[in-house]
């Protein structure tokens, strides 16, 4: 190919230069002509489309770019952006039961139960998708009510709510969350589970 | 011969020394017999404007060079044995300095090359939310949790006991308050209030008249009132006393 | 070629990355083994050898890294002006030079070579990120031991201390450096690496 140096030198360029580039400016400064640069280009492009290459071309306006190829955009995610492994804090735990326990629930009501706020612990639970928002309770401000999901079952190990270890009947928490409770009354038996 | 030369043009002495070495076309071991030597301590002095940290090791090399001159000239001074002469000490540095120097050299010319190689900032690549891989979730860990959150609530509930209303759990239910009517009643009629305690809750109160209302549905009771503000009476109902009587 | 799809998914992982990427992360990332993905690099970079190809690899310690090709380093330059050359200062780099034949060394042995203060240009080479600070001698004063870096292997093109230039045949070594250290005596084996 007659343009082969050319190509390679563009793709040097283009590489480098990391933005989108003026054609025009491109062909100046490699003193050819516009016509030659754009040859060069449709070459690098066709040469680009081999499963082998990670790279391809976006031509817009009169600007070229090199960037990254579409296909194979799902192994770059995974290098960037690496499952993280975790355990879960003291503190999300606790959430996380009164979440279990009273679902659903609001941030508050798991708030009135724990004493300290708990926006950090929620937010982070819905985001390892623990719990998940269910829809809002009606009373004033709407607030949004929390339960537990299906990856929750599964974290635990456990295939439905029932399983959930029943409170011992002489359970000190038991009296103090009904009490809470009384602060914002809910039928316990209008609960929906998901 | 006038010598015009920075001393902060040179990698300190050794440097300058090689330098005069390498003007000179001399062999490091020839360094005393040529007129390098002289020419250093010519610099040295006068080299204007040295601070003070530089001047030093330019003045301790010229020092050095002095006294190898000077030992030269007067009779051999005897060094205890096992002791260099600042002679070979200093052609040793030299050899080694140079050495590094020629390595230094070497070493520019990879950077050179090195420095053609481009890089590319990191592109901005759009990412999905982030996976978690969660560990450590166990059944018991969750229950830990609610036992440890129990337990900070109680201590809690009793360092501010004023602030909440206990409420007790149910002790009255209508099944236990219906055997309780059968066996008052027994040995005759007795009267509705006879069956509450002292000071009865409401609570108390309305369970009592459930079991009541129980005991009459089933036909176990009879009940009787003179008049709408006396006494309600209850009695067992003949059929029930036969089956118990026999 | 088997590792076809590898090389461009590779490809296009060290484009976005732009900086060095550890092999190692690239490999769990990927789901392969090491092994697999230095094969996959190996033929990549046989493959960014021909003129069509503007670009190149550079492996250092355990990683890696997509760079533009050296032989079209003057055309980038035209485009790119002023491309920012880092090379170090005469003093820095005969500093560094001894750091990395004597690794690891304190700064009293590399004054006892240089016959200079070395304060500034071990500070200035650490903060570049040439040396680094890997411990302390056992001896009196425990002074700071210094080695290079992947970043010092990167800085000369380098992919490891064996690619250093050989010490000249009558290199004083040992015994001349020894002579010095005399000031403070010193089992050279004594070093305790952090």
């Amino acid at each position: 190919m007659l343009n082969d140096r050319l190509c390679g030198i563009i793709e040097s360029i283009l590489f480098v230069y990391g933005e989108a580039i003026d054609i025009e400016t491109l062909a100046n400064a490699l003193g050819h002509e516009v016509k030659t640069v754009h040859s060069a280009l449709n070459d690098l492009e066709q040469e680009l489309q081999a499963a082998h290459r990670g790279l391809s071309i976006k031509r817009f306006a009169n600007m070229v770019q090199l960037v990254s190829k579409a296909d194979y955009a799902t192994y770059v995610e995974r290098v960037l952006q690496p499952v993280q492994r975790q355990s879960l804090s003291q503190s999300a735990l606790e959430t996380l039961v009164i979440v279990a326990y009273l679902q659903p629930v609001t941030r508050q009501e798991v708030e009135a139960i724990r004493g300290v706020k708990c926006d950090y612990s929620l937010q982070s639970l819905s985001q390892k998708g623990l719990i998940a928002d269910v829809g809002r309770k009606e009373t004033l401000g709407r607030p949004i009510l929390y339960a537990t999901t299906a990856q929750f079952l599964s974290h635990f190990g456990i295939q439905s709510l029932d399983e959930l270890p029943e409170l011992p009947a002489d359970f000190p928490g038991e009296e103090g969350i009904q009490l809470k409770m009384e602060l914002q009354p809910q039928e316990k038996t209008a609960v929906s589970r998901r | 011969m006038s010598l015009v030369f920075n001393v902060k043009d040179y990698q300190g002495p050794l440097d300058l020394l090689l330098q005069l070495i390498g003007n000179a076309k001399i062999d490091i071991k020839d360094i005393f017999v040529s007129e390098v030597t002289d020419q250093y301590i010519q610099i040295v002095q006068n080299a204007d404007s040295m601070d003070m940290e530089e001047a030093s090791e330019f003045i301790q090399m010229a020092a050095t060079l002095l006294l190898i001159k000077s030992r030269s000239i007067l009779p051999v001074i005897q060094t205890e044995e096992d002791e260099e002469d600042p002679e070979t000490t200093l052609i040793r540095q030299l050899e080694e300095y140079a050495k590094f120097q020629q390595l230094a050299l070497q070493m520019q010319d990879f950077e050179l090359a090195a420095s053609r190689l481009f890089s590319k900032l990191p592109d901005e690549f759009p990412l999905p939310p982030p996976v978690y891989e969660l560990e450590g979730l166990t059944l018991e860990g969750l229950i830990e949790a609610f036992a440890k959150l129990s337990a900070r609530l109680l201590e809690r509930d009793e360092l501010a006991p004023e602030k909440h209303k206990i409420i007790r759990k149910d002790q009255h239910s209508v099944t236990t308050f219906m055997k309780n009517i059968m066996q008052k009643t027994r040995k005759g009629s007795v009267g509705f209030a006879g069956l509450l305690s002292k000071s009865p809750s409401r609570n108390e109160v309305v369970t009592l008249f459930l079991a009541l209302l129980e005991l009459l549905k089933q036909g176990r009771l009879k009940v009787v009132q003179e008049s709408s503000d006396a006494e309600i009476l209850l009695m067992r109902n003949r059929r029930e006393v036969k089956i118990s009587a026999e």
